[in-house]
């Protein structure tokens, strides 16, 4: 088995608040590796995205550590953190607040690669715009001009500019149209493909998540139910919790999701 | 975002020109930028332009009337030549607006961006000050300051600056706060940034337009404070100024009258020009805060002339066997350049009793238009071009009365985000009973009653103590709970319901819409479910329409809908929803 | 409760930092003073006596210190030059100020409320004439209203008395003539600033889905604005009604001047103009208690209204 | 109580600085000899006895007596002190109280009082003057006050004793004012710094001289909120500025010119210790020449001005009836001077100025007028409390100030010409002068009015000053309401409370 790319211990993840402090992950434990996707799954308050965050170091790490390739990466300097730029990178949810309106789509693209001195500039954002199946001319232009679908994938552009080996995506789709979630999903599988990089995939959507993941952490209150395979996960889930979450989602088939909903509503009396 | 389809606001024109081009562009920005161009060219030729060097005197003009030859605005007690001395007293006018200014601007958005970005103790430390500051009697201030100082202009106007600075101190503060939530801050840092190159190319931009409309607001201040100063006699007597000019007339007032309205009209014209640049520049800069509601005879005049383009358009009658029945709807909203942008495009709509009806379709398709349409709470701003709403044969539309009787009796409504349509203001029970007996006549003791039984209903567990509480004490699923049950409280017809379910956890919507199936059974409830969700339809509608770019683009029994979709994007609506979907359980 | 008492506590602070701030000002030209509180003939002797008799020799520290301990006590001190006690003086002028700024702010409340809602409401011409009447209450300085009030109504058609004060006690109808002019100088700046803000609260709360819901709940359109909507815009219009009191206050220097009202602002500036320390000390003391006070009182308004911060 | 112009008090005490127009508080005045509402233009000076100006003080005169009162020349009238004697070669004043004197509080009025007034001035700005009296009290109504020194201004400082109770004296509480006027204070009904009210004190030896029963004084500092007070009957009476003239005569006021002022520039470096020229005889000249005095009358005083080339009023035991100005108006001529005392190019002046004191009107002329032989001007606004100190620390070579001319041209001199005086701002001796005072302070009138003469002549040859117009104040006053039959203002500012009839 391949070492881990990255390694969550008990992390302990909180914030403070009147008269102390109140934890929003409460001792969570998985391993990434490289090259694979694992999908995080959770209602709102279960503290997905909070996971997400601490990774990244935006969200203060209390107890526990996460480390990346063996090297802990919790609580270090900003200067440190900086260094993992090349390593660590993400795409958030909302693609017109991720993306600063006053900059043009280059000069987005630029930043990472100027902030890590790296020289290729315009060539290299050519070949992104290019991966993510944008038109090369859409540099000189502002991100207003796209559409959500487009401006999303402009940021995986930015986030695929060092060549990172961990991209945290925090429900990259939920605000795109349906047409437009699928494409963007299937542009995700395209560049794990070609690249090899290793997805912390985040979502509120059971469905979304098993269909880009590999494995899946089925979260509840800051804590993991179930973490396995995907296709255990969702066929065959383990915890009554992820049973209620999977049955809970209608399907676009009247007959099929009928059938979901009485199994549903018959758990929920039996529970 | 399909998530907030609620509102369609218009698409901003892409634009990049320079913010000078606009504001030049704009006739009211070109003129108060020209006349402020003109007061700097003034001062900077005042050798020129005035007549006499600063400190002549003429004593055969002393209280010379306006238009004396040599004199155009007369001359004051001392015998000075007015339009030379208000020539000369723009340069002090323009020196004491820049101290001002940049004074200010410097402590007040540097401090702000510090603490705005740091937080912590520095912001503690500086918003106590701020504070302090804000509480100082600034003028009472500027007064103690002339007992030391004596009459020192720059002095009184650094000064000035310090007191005016908290105000941009505040402002920086809470936009760097907000800004600083914004994802591409968190984007940058993930990229590597350091915290300098994050302020310089994120955070500054999104100060950079409000620090210069307040500027504009703040030179205002300036010159109102250099001349009020000057005027009660806490101004440098020495030199030529607006203020010191209108006091010298205003001394003389008896003696030439006429005086005193020169140097009172350009300070106020002025400040005035500030003021109004401001204005446009907020105008041009941010979002507008312009009342957007046109008037009846803007209306009229607009919907006559999109009228006149599409021509006179047949209606249909309404159908027999509908309870609602819509006919030719076309919304439009008017742009910034004053066209018409129509959303839905003439749609005919029908909805049997007890039938609930799937209105599918993107963002921006124009479903939630159709929805606000039929109970007549479009916004404000919208513009309901054509068209007709039977209710029972009836047109709402063409009668704002029978909308009014209609509206929360007849036909109900069910919002998409459950905690803002909740008033933050009132409990819940206050403003269920006090919304019941707006529509059904009956004692409030009567009402509570009802609403008790119907809150247990929907499946609130303690409907007495939920009453008592706020929306923001409830959470998200109990709040749509509560909007259901006073929307089905008036016992109505219809039910509109905008997305019930999307703001809502996936588990809690499942049971949202068991409860929504439940009392359109038990009531004989019609329903227009908008949703950008097939899953939803599948699990509720009986008929579906699904919707693209303001038209109907196919309109089938569910089921039909479902296994065989006519219209290609219906086929492609499926396909992309199917393919993120879970699979069969084994159970 | 403990949020009173800390805002409470920083408002002491904030009195002690200004206080302590404007004494260290003035602080120091002790002969200066003595010799203007003398006269032109003083002789060195008397100065120096004089010096010694208002305590100007002691360090800045102890002077404070001592007017602090004065202010605990209730005791404010004497005027240096007329030996009237500031206690006294400011019994006199501080309800002439008082008057003057919650005369202005009553109705600059009633006026803003309804033209800021007619104009957010109504829409169209009211709303094109409520914005530019605010533009000119803005741009155009109290003292310039002032001087064509004063002009118009007391010097041309003789309406008003434009200068002086009748006690209230003395004549009801003389005081309240006496300030028709300095009020409504004062006031259309006033209404000018909170009828916009006033306008702007109404249509952000226009625009909010609870409002859309109440009216598809099919509650009448005036209900929906005065219950809900204006109750919600109360927060943002007390705020700004707060900050107009505070400006009030500043504007009130002005308008006394020219109105020859005998206020809190005419004896300020008459005493800084004479370095009269107590005087102007006493007069800073009032005035900050005042902006402090409002702010306390705005904050419990608007906590009050706001369940939130009830809970 | 001292030269000093009324605006330089007036600065001290109110806010100068804006003059603003008003209309009149609308109190209606009772006709009759029931009420005389008077307008002052500044405000009181509090209760302090010691400390009080005589500029527009109706309040002082109202609540307290002196022993005897001044007249506008400088002469002596009875008030509490039914005689007096100048003695012992103008060393000692010998008074004799008038009987039944009382305070306002009730309690007699006992020479151990008088006695008190007169020491508690030495605490007072003018200490020095009041300092080794010896006071003797041979019977129960008569007090002799001695001074070592013969006191050539002895009038003036008695009549500026007012005389209080010595346990008020003592106590130093000056919250509501104890005298022997001849009217009380009413406290309740004052606003202080807008109205002070006044009722008649019934008791006051010189009641009938009195004639209102109530005296309201109303601050009313700008000047067309005078004017419109004036005209519309809310006050009977009050200063008014020179250009609002033709307005109150239109409304069927009288007016009274005072001329109780010299503007002029007072060129104290005689001796050019700061700057050399100026201590050439010429160059002092020059600059007398310079000034167009009948257009500065014509136009900066509005004809309210009367061109003059001496200091002292008319009048005066001072004023030369028949001198012709030696420095008429002819810059020509004072190029020449310049060019001959070898400055030419001439130097640089700063002036200082305070607000109030109306340098508004008067320097830009003098300024540009000084310009044409070439002294440059600077102004130097003085404010704060270091104002007056810095006025005076002779650290000006040349002032330009209104100053005032007293009826008492001896008090005149002492002040602006002698040694000590302040206004010699550098205090810098002259044998030709102050071997004249020493001969004032013993001599008779005849032989003082020649000294005091001589004095002029040598001034204005030496061109100490250069004067420009004799101007002053212009009283206004209701004729229906009142009568001014008297002036008694030794510094011809206003009318005295007393002349009021």
């Amino acid at each position: 088995m391949t070492p881990p790319l990255l390694s969550l211990k008990d992390l302990v993840v909180g914030f403070p608040t009147r008269g102390g402090h109140t934890n929003v992950i409460r001792g969570v434990n998985f391993d990434l590796a490289p090259g694979e996707t694992l999908g995080m799954v959770g209602e709102s308050g279960s503290g997905k995205t909070t996971i997400g965050r601490a990774i990244l170091g935006l969200a203060p790490v209390r107890g526990g550590s996460i480390s990346f390739r063996g090297r802990l990466i919790s609580n270090i300097s900003r200067a440190e953190r900086r260094s993992l730029a090349g390593d660590i990178q993400a795409v958030f949810q909302d693609p017109y607040s991720s993306l600063n309106p006053a900059m043009t789509v280059e000069s987005i693209l630029v930043e990472p690669l100027a902030a890590a001195g790296v020289e290729e500039g315009t060539a290299r954002v050519r070949e992104l715009l290019d991966a993510v199946g944008l038109p090369s001319d859409a540099g000189s232009r502002y991100p207003r001009e796209f559409s959500g679908g487009q401006r999303q994938r402009i940021a995986i552009a930015r986030a695929l500019a060092l060549r990172p080996s961990v991209i945290v995506c925090d429900e990259p789709t939920s605000a795109l149209d349906v047409s437009t979630q699928a494409t963007v999903l299937k542009l995700f599988r395209d560049l794990q493909q070609a690249t090899g990089v290793a997805y912390i995939f985040i979502s509120h959507d059971l469905g979304v998540v098993s269909n880009i993941s590999d494995r899946i952490a089925v979260l509840y209150q800051g804590e993991i139910m179930e973490i396995g395979e995907a296709a255990q996960v969702t066929a065959e889930p383990r915890h009554p919790y992820t049973k209620r979450l999977q049955l809970a989602a209608p399907l676009a088939d009247p007959r099929k999701q009928r059938a979901r909903r009485l199994q549903r509503q018959a758990l929920a009396k039996a529970g | 975002m399909a998530a907030h389809s609620a509102t369609v606001a218009p698409v901003a024109p892409i634009r990049r020109e320079s913010t000078l081009l606009q504001l030049l562009r704009n006739r009211q920005g070109l003129i108060w930028l020209s006349y402020l161009v003109l007061l700097v060219a003034v001062a900077l030729l005042a050798p020129t332009l005035a007549l006499y060097d600063v400190n002549v005197t003429d004593l055969a003009a002393t209280n010379a009337k306006p238009f004396t030859p040599g004199h155009p605005l007369g001359g004051d007690g001392a015998g000075y030549d007015i339009y030379s001395r208000l020539i000369w007293g723009s340069r002090q006018t323009l020196i004491a607006v820049l101290i001002v200014v940049s004074v200010s601007a410097a402590i007040g958005a540097t401090s702000g961006l510090v603490a705005g970005f740091y937080r912590g103790i520095f912001e503690t430390a500086a918003s106590f000050v701020s504070d302090a500051i804000m509480s100082l009697p600034g003028v009472v201030l500027l007064i103690a300051l002339y007992a030391v100082t004596g009459p020192n202009l720059p002095a009184a106007m650094g000064v000035f600056g310090v007191i005016v600075a908290p105000t941009y101190y505040r402002l920086v503060r809470s936009i760097v706060i907000t800004v600083r939530k914004e994802l591409y801050i968190d984007a940058a840092r993930v990229s590597g940034l350091s915290d300098l190159r994050i302020v310089g190319r994120h955070v500054l931009w999104a100060v950079r337009a409000p620090i210069i409309i307040h500027s504009s607001f703040i030179m205002a201040a300036g010159i109102g404070i250099e001349s009020g100063v000057s005027f009660i006699g806490l101004g440098n007597p020495a030199a030529a100024s607006w203020g010191t000019t209108l006091q010298r007339s205003f001394n003389g007032i008896y003696n030439n009258p006429w005086g005193v309205v020169w140097p009172s009209l350009l300070i106020s014209i002025t400040i005035l020009a500030f003021v109004l640049l401001g204005n446009v520049l907020s105008d041009v800069l941010q979002s507008s805060s312009r009342n957007k509601v046109l008037s009846a005879r803007q209306r009229r005049s607009v919907i006559a002339r999109s009228a006149a383009v599409i021509g006179e358009v047949a209606t249909a009658e309404p159908s027999k066997d509908s309870i609602l029945s819509i006919r030719g709807l076309r919304i439009g909203y008017l742009t910034p350049d004053g066209e018409v942008r129509e959303v839905v495009h003439g749609v005919d709509f029908d909805l049997r009793r007890g039938e609930i009806h799937g209105l599918v379709g993107e963002s921006g398709s124009g479903k939630s238009q159709i929805a606000f349409a039929t109970l007549g709470i479009l916004p404000r701003e919208a513009l309901v071009l054509d068209g007709s709403v039977f209710l029972n044969g009836e047109d709402l539309m063409a009668d704002p009365r029978k909308m009014r009787a209609a509206r929360g009796r007849r036909i109900a409504y069910i919002p998409q985000e459950p905690m803002s349509n909740l008033d933050p203001s009132f409990t819940v029970g206050a403003q269920l009973i006090y919304g019941l007996c707006a529509v059904r006549p009956m004692s409030r003791p009567e009402a509570r009653e009802i609403l008790l039984a119907l809150l247990q209903r929907v499946g609130i567990k303690d409907p007495e103590r939920v009453m008592k509480m706020y929306p923001h004490e409830i959470s998200g699923g109990m709040a749509q709970r509560v909007l259901i049950c006073g929307a089905v409280a008036s016992e109505p017809d219809i039910i509109v319901a905008d997305e019930p379910t999307t703001a809502l956890d996936v588990t809690v919507q499942a049971e949202v819409l068991d409860l929504l199936r439940e009392l359109s059974e038990e009531r004989g409830l019609a329903m227009i479910l908008v949703t950008h969700n097939l899953g939803v339809v599948a699990d509720l509608c009986h008929t579906v329409t699904v919707m693209k770019d303001g038209r109907f683009v196919e309109n089938a029994g569910v089921e039909q809908i479902f296994d065989s979709p006519s219209d290609p994007y219906t086929v492609e609506l499926l396909r992309s929803s199917r393919s993120v979907e879970l699979m069969e359980i084994a159970s | 409760m403990s949020s009173l008492i800390k805002s409470l506590l920083r408002s002491i602070g904030v009195v002690l930092v200004v206080t302590f701030a404007t004494f260290a000002l003035m602080y120091g030209n002790a002969p200066g003073i003595a010799q203007s509180v003398l006269g032109l003939s003083a002789s060195p002797e008397s100065i120096q006596q004089k010096i010694m008799q208002l305590g100007l020799d002691r360090p800045l520290l102890v002077q404070y210190w001592n007017w602090i301990a004065g202010v605990v006590t209730g005791d404010l001190g004497r005027s240096y030059y007329t030996s009237e006690s500031v206690s006294k003086a400011l019994s006199n002028r501080v309800p002439v100020t008082l008057t003057l700024v919650l005369m202005t702010l009553g109705l600059t409340a009633i006026f803003s409320v309804l033209l800021g809602v007619f104009a957010a409401v109504k829409g169209g011409w009211i709303d094109r004439v409520v914005q530019w009447l605010s533009v000119l209450g803005t741009a155009v300085p109290g003292y310039v209203i002032a001087i064509v009030l004063v002009f118009a109504f007391a010097v041309m058609w003789r309406l008003f008395p434009a200068t002086g004060y009748v006690p209230p006690h003395r004549n009801l109808t003389q005081w309240f003539m006496s300030l028709v002019l300095p009020v409504s100088a004062l006031l259309i700046g006033a209404v000018a600033g909170v009828a916009t803000q006033i306008r702007s609260a109404m249509l952000d709360m226009l625009d909010r889905d609870f409002v859309r819901t109440l009216r598809a709940r099919g509650i009448d359109e005036r209900l929906v604005l005065f219950r809900h909507v204006l109750r919600n815009a109360a927060a943002p219009g007390l705020t700004a009604l707060s900050l107009t009191m505070i400006a009030l206050l500043g504007g009130a220097v002005f308008i006394e001047l020219v109105f020859a009202l005998p206020g809190m602002g005419q004896l300020a500036n008459a005493s800084a103009q004479i370095s009269d320390v107590p005087m102007v000390m006493g007069t800073v003391l009032v005035t900050i208690v005042l902006v402090l006070a409002t702010n306390l009182l705005a904050d419990i308004g608007v906590a009050l209204l706001n369940p939130k911060s009830r809970s | 109580m001292s030269i000093g112009t009324p605006q330089f008090i007036s600065r001290l005490v109110t806010t100068a600085g804006v003059t603003a127009i008003m209309v009149a508080g609308s109190v209606g005045a009772v006709a009759g000899k029931e009420l005389l509402t008077l307008g002052a233009t500044l405000d009181m000076y509090g209760w302090n006895p010691g400390n009080q100006p005589g500029y527009q003080n109706w309040a002082a005169e109202a609540v307290w007596g002196n022993l005897v009162k001044c007249n506008s020349v400088g002469g002596l009238e009875a008030d509490m002190a039914e005689s007096w004697e100048v003695s012992n070669g103008n060393r000692t004043f010998t008074a004799k109280l008038r009987p039944d004197l009382k305070f306002s509080d009730g309690s007699p009025v006992a020479l151990e009082d008088v006695k008190a007034s007169f020491e508690f001035l030495t605490t007072s700005g003018r200490g020095a003057d009041y300092e080794d009296i010896e006071f003797e009290m041979p019977d129960a109504q008569t007090i002799s006050l001695s001074w070592p020194e013969p006191q050539p201004i002895l009038n003036n400082k008695i009549c500026s004793a007012n005389i209080l109770p010595m346990t008020v004296l003592a106590a130093g509480n000056w919250d509501v004012p104890i005298g022997s006027g001849p009217y009380v204070l009413d406290d309740g009904a004052t606003t202080t710094g807008s109205e002070y009210v006044f009722k008649k004190n019934s008791d006051h030896w010189n009641a009938s001289d009195y004639p209102y029963d109530n005296l309201v004084i109303k601050v009313i500092t700008a000047d067309g909120a005078a004017v419109s007070a004036l005209t519309t009957g809310q006050i009977d009476a009050t200063l008014v500025a020179a250009g609002s003239l033709e307005t109150v005569k239109a409304a069927g006021m009288e007016v009274i010119q005072f001329l109780g002022q010299t503007p002029r520039l007072i060129i104290s470096d005689r001796t050019g210790a700061k700057i050399p020229a100026l201590g050439d005889v010429r160059v002092r000249q020059a600059m007398n020449m310079v000034f167009d005095k009948a257009a500065m009358a014509e136009h900066l005083y509005l004809g309210n001005a009367e061109p003059t080339a001496q200091v002292y009023r008319k009048g005066t035991a001072a004023h030369i009836v028949d001198l012709e100005d030696p420095y008429p108006f002819d810059v020509e001529k004072a190029r020449e001077l310049m060019a001959e005392a070898g400055f030419a190019d001439g130097f640089e002046l700063e002036f200082p100025t305070m607000t109030g004191q109306n340098f508004e009107t008067l320097l830009p002329y003098v300024r540009q007028q000084l310009a044409l032989i070439n002294i440059r001007v600077t102004e130097v606004p003085l404010s704060g409390a270091n104002a007056i100190s810095d006025l005076l620390s002779g650290k000006f070579p040349v002032v330009l100030w209104q100053l005032g001319n007293d009826g008492n041209s001896a008090f005149q001199i002492y002040v602006e010409s002698t040694v000590d005086g302040w206004w010699n701002l550098q205090h810098v001796g002259n044998e030709f002068i102050d071997g004249r005072w020493v001969k004032i302070a013993t001599a008779s009138a005849e032989e003082s009015a020649a000294l005091q003469q001589e004095i002029n002549r040598y001034v204005v040859d030496e061109a100490w000053f250069a004067p420009f117009v004799y101007m002053g104040s212009t009283y206004a006053f209701n004729p229906e309401k009142v009568s001014i039959p008297t002036q008694s203002d030794a510094e011809a500012l206003t009318p005295k409370l007393r002349d009021f009839q």
